[in-house]
């Protein structure tokens, strides 16, 4: 098969749902003639129409609220929020409806519903559009939060996010988005909860999540020239979290460090970490150790957020650091 | 102008159900009241008493398959969909039996049989649901349309001005119904907004008509929203229509509503929904006999609600942890 | 001193704070003739008449927005929210402005405000009017976070909130407005960042905040009673975080137990955990704990409500047992 | 009426005063696109080339001491009202001597010393800001108006509806100016905007009157804000404008605009603010050879900040952990 970029899987994978399913539709800004800011959805437009593909004034809150009233009457809507910081001016409809209706109505509710947003940092944005907030999400029970590192995952989380009846939130990487991999055979899905253990190892798991997994893999890498054998997870979901499959390789290897992009403070981490030394405790030959982003606002300027975000050579430090004391 | 926009026919047959509709709605609500004073019900109450009629008139325009949202503020509306008063008050009582059974409450309260789709806490948060159920109308190709009804201090909150400005561009059949109450909580919505008719005033905002209607009157809402639901399932788009009411309970349970100016609460009271209706059944010629008839009838049904409600056993504890996802659990890891 | 209510203990401390600067003003829903619904308020009005006490429309956006704005330009402001959960609809204000305009201004704009807000569960709200929402400040860098437990704190603390150049979230939990206290003195402040032992112990630390601290207060009576020495850790502000404390109480110990009120997923207590089982690691003699709240929405009915939430009875099972183990 | 109502007088020398700014502006602006292109601007821009009319003229009728707060489209309002070319040149390439350090980039722009206020990159964020900047001049009785520069596209978020409100119903001294350029990105604004005028058909919603002028002409822009300055100074309360523009670049570095119909662009670069103000000053009699000389003053102010701005040095990377809290530090626990 040949290659797609992380973008494109994004519409591809939007594609191959709506293909299949017509009860799935898709709103947010600029995304139809013009294929969205980052090229996310290029395409659909021209494919699916206006019917399928519909632009939207700046206007979050009614961006979600409306797919959230079209997904509990019927359609499966796809709501993009064009950068994950926007989030938060749509917040309310995030953390107090969308995973909270379907529990307070004792059930006679679902809202099966996609948010896809451009989360993170690294391309010199600034503070405001830079931001990486799965951990927002994370502080919301009844929220799905899916947060793929390639573009297979891509496709197959997307067919699962689309079909889930749940609402879920999915996290595309803006530093990703260049990046390429195999494009995955029709039908590919990625089921939730799932970690991917993209490399075996012996002395030391090394967790990460989308922006941090090509991270943590070239850190394994470098590793491995040391004499280090690190097993690599990219826990893929946030919830439902993978938490077996980490446990299970704490207990082969009896180290962890969790790779992060988002703050040190509130970090998802933090969650996995206290899992791992409570569940996980008597595995441990060493500290749990976390790398995440200092808690600081990003700034703009490359070299200072080069300051401010994990690195493959702190993380090589770091590990090296654990396994040999 | 469609043939919608007519004044729709009233027969006295309507009138005696609507009559029975705003009794029920009326005693349930105080049976409310009095299971909160007697420690039976928890929480918080907002009661509708004095709204009524938007919910009875709205509702007599409507048909099964509109879609209906409504504020913490919405055991009329619930009830004006179907909602039984013993599910209603079963919910309010944290009975297996209520509407939700326990996991939502008063401000809650939802009845999906009649797509009354939600009761929201969150002031403005339901308006761009309704919104997006009329999208879903248009997208799936039916003619059901959406109501949203909202207080008077909704208006100034951005989810109304997003949900409205959307709908417009978008020319969807949903209807904007404020119940204009003249209070935010304990404040005159005066004070604190920059027109005289919070909602009204801002329908030019969108493109839209300046409707301000009697509130209290079943029959003029009926009319109003029968030309709005009209409109839109012509597809002409969203309407708003500004009704005007009052609560004759304080804003919650805990209010005594002090803030009142001496003597609002009696004018208003003379302009109860129940008594504007009752005097057009007597001007219809229905006899106090038959009224008496209707109003036993509505009283007996809710004195059953509330023993088949008190009656019910608490909801199962086991109830905290289901329906968190759509396979009905709430399990988040491995 | 006469005792005070905790609920009379914020209307006082910002009382306190008015009469001495007034460049202090307040602003927010039904807080001015009203007194607020929570009674927060009372007598702010009577004493300081409406140019320092501002009734605001149902506009958290502007209300949040509004404080910076006077902030940034030579006020106080201290703006209610009047539930926590609400701070859904001025997120924005909160994640995104507040606390990054000094940072991406390079230091050219200081925010000296406070956004007061009624927090938690346990009174039957459900779930948009229940949440322990401390955690989602937790997740944004640049907010100071003060979550008071006693009435003398929330003078203390409300002294320090309003003096403080950068911005501070002031949660007052809603479950402990009626509870009394000893009303402290005039000038009496509580400084960031120090944790209060409240009882000192060998065996185990407890460790909580605004609502955990009367559970964890009366698990450790129940646990001296048989035998078990707790030692008791109140947080009082999550940032700063005195980590010092829980780590020096950790060394001595070598058990911690962790009792927050938000759900346990993106709790506060992750972070707290992770930084134990790192710096901590070597003083530990059992897994790390936590208790939080299930991670559902909070539901309505109290004895639903009472399943979901940790009490009393967990936290000296689960302490009982790390320590007996 | 007050005074300030009247057209404010015009003499040549302002001419003269506002062309030349228009020319740093709009070559500070050229600066950076070229910067970019070479790969020494990153992260992206919003140039605001063809806005700058609305900058200069709203600029001059205000006081040192008032407040200017701005989008991410900001630099020609930073540099209006007193930033540097040479400052913000260097913000944009990450240099110690930038106006943030480095810290805030070109959608950050911030210039304190000129109560420029930032520039903000949620859309509609500032504008709260703007009400309570307006609320504390009132607080503290200084008579300093408060202004909100925002796009056509952020009149139809939340957070413009609740700002316009609150500073109405507290009359404040804070002036809303939209920069309409007809797009929200890369669609146009008629299509997602209720209303024909996106602003102005906002303000009755408001209270407010409809007020639409050329924001391409500094002039008309200069007497229309000067007015409602002065009714603002007067404490009459907010004012909104609505200014017909045109950005002349795409929405930020991206974007090569083919979104745009053939022509459009062409129509307004014959109305270029620049184009307009040079014609005015050679109708006022001031000739060729003296406009040549201001042109050359203006360039090689751009062409040195350039230079300047190059030569510095890069932020210190250290600077990446100053300025979250008040004490200069990041330090967030013992
Ligand atoms: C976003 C938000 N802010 C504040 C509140 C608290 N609150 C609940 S009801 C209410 C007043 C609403 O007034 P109105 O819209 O007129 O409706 P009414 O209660 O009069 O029916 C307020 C402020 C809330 N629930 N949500
Ligand atoms: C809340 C929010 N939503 C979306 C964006 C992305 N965005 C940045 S600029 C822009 C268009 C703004 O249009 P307008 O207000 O007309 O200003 P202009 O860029 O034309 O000056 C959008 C959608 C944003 N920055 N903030
Ligand atoms: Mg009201
Ligand atoms: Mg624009």
């Amino acid at each position: 098969m040949a290659d797609l970029t992380y973008r494109e899987a994004v519409a591809e994978g939007i594609a191959r749902e709506m293909r299949r399913d017509p009860s799935v539709v898709c709103l947010g800004e600029d995304i139809g003639a013009a294929g969205g800011v980052f090229k996310t959805t290029q395409g659909l437009f021209e494919e699916f129409g206006p019917a399928r593909v519909w632009d939207t004034p700046i206007s979050e809150q009614a961006i979600v609220g409306a797919a959230m009233g079209a997904a509990m009457t019927g359609m499966r809507p796809v709501a993009e929020i064009m950068f994950s910081d926007f989030l938060a001016v749509c917040w309310d409809f995030i953390a107090n409806e969308m995973p909270k209706v379907r529990y307070m109505t004792g059930g006679q509710v679902t809202v099966p519903m996609v948010v896809r947003t451009a989360n993170g940092g690294g391309l010199g944005f600034g503070a405001q559009h830079s931001q990486a907030v799965e951990n927002w999400a994370f502080t919301i029970p009844g929220l799905v939060i899916a947060a793929p590192s390639t573009p297979a995952d891509v496709i197959g989380l997307m067919a699962s996010a689309i079909r889930s009846d749940d609402p879920v939130m999915f996290f595309e990487h803006k530093t990703l988005f260049a990046s390429k991999g195999e494009r995955p055979p029709e039908g590919h899905m990625v089921p939730f909860g799932q970690a991917n253990v993209v490399r075996a190892g012996d002395d030391i798991t090394l967790v990460g999540l989308a922006w941090s997994m090509p991270i943590v893999i070239e850190a394994a890498e470098q590793l491995a020239a040391q004499g280090i054998s690190a097993e690599v997870i990219d826990l893929r979901t946030l919830v439902p979290l993978d938490a077996s499959t980490v446990l299970g390789s704490v207990a082969r290897t009896s180290r962890i460090l969790i790779v992060e992009e988002n703050p040190l403070q509130g970090g998802w981490g933090g969650t996995l970490a206290s899992i791992v030394a409570d569940e996980g405790f008597y595995d441990l030959d060493a500290p749990v150790k976390r790398l995440a982003a200092a808690n600081v606002p990003l700034p703009f300027a490359t070299h200072l957020e080069d300051q401010v975000l994990p690195s493959v050579a702190t993380t090589v430090t770091t590990a090296a650091a654990m396994v040999n004391s | 102008m469609p043939d919608g926009t007519q004044t729709l026919p009233v027969s006295t047959q309507d009138l005696r159900g609507w009559y029975e509709q705003l009794l029920v709605i009326r005693g349930t609500e105080k049976a409310a009241f009095d299971l909160f004073m007697s420690g039976l019900v928890k929480g918080t109450t907002h009661l509708a008493a004095g709204h009524e009629g938007v919910a009875v008139g709205a509702s007599a325009a409507l048909r099964p398959d509109d879609y209906v949202w409504a504020t913490y503020r919405g055991h009329h509306h619930a009830m004006a969909r179907g909602l039984s008063p013993e599910a209603c008050l079963a919910e309010l009582m944290s009975k297996g039996t209520g509407a939700c059974e326990g996991k939502g409450g008063s401000m809650h309260l939802t009845y999906a049989p009649g797509n009354m789709m939600g009761s929201y806490a969150i002031v403005g948060s339901h308006m761009p649901m309704a919104v997006g159920s009329a999208w879903s109308a248009v997208l799936r190709e039916t003619d059901q349309v959406s109501v949203a009804f909202f207080g008077d201090g909704a208006t100034n909150i951005g989810a109304f001005h997003e949900a409205v400005n959307l709908a417009v561009v978008w020319k969807l059949p949903v209807i904007f119904i404020c119940e204009n109450n003249l209070y935010m909580e304990y404040t005159p919505i005066s004070s604190v907004t920059a027109v005289e008719h919070p909602a009204a005033d801002r329908a030019a905002a969108y493109s839209l008509p300046r409707i301000v209607i009697d509130g209290n009157d079943v029959v003029t809402v009926r009319d109003e929203v029968g030309k709005a639901v009209a409109r839109a399932r012509a597809g002409e788009g969203p309407s708003i229509i500004e009704c005007l009411t009052y609560r004759h309970y304080g804003h919650s349970r805990t209010d005594p509503a002090k803030y009142r100016p001496e003597g609002e609460l009696e004018q208003w009271l003379m302009r109860d929904p129940v008594t504007v209706l009752r005097d057009q059944l007597v001007e219809a010629g229905v006899g106090e006999d038959e009224l008496t008839v209707i109003e036993g009838r509505a009283q007996q049904m809710v004195t059953h609600a509330v023993e088949a409600a008190k009656a019910a056993p608490l909801s199962d504890p086991r109830e905290a942890f289901t329906d968190v996802w759509a396979d009905g659990g709430s399990q988040w890891r491995t």
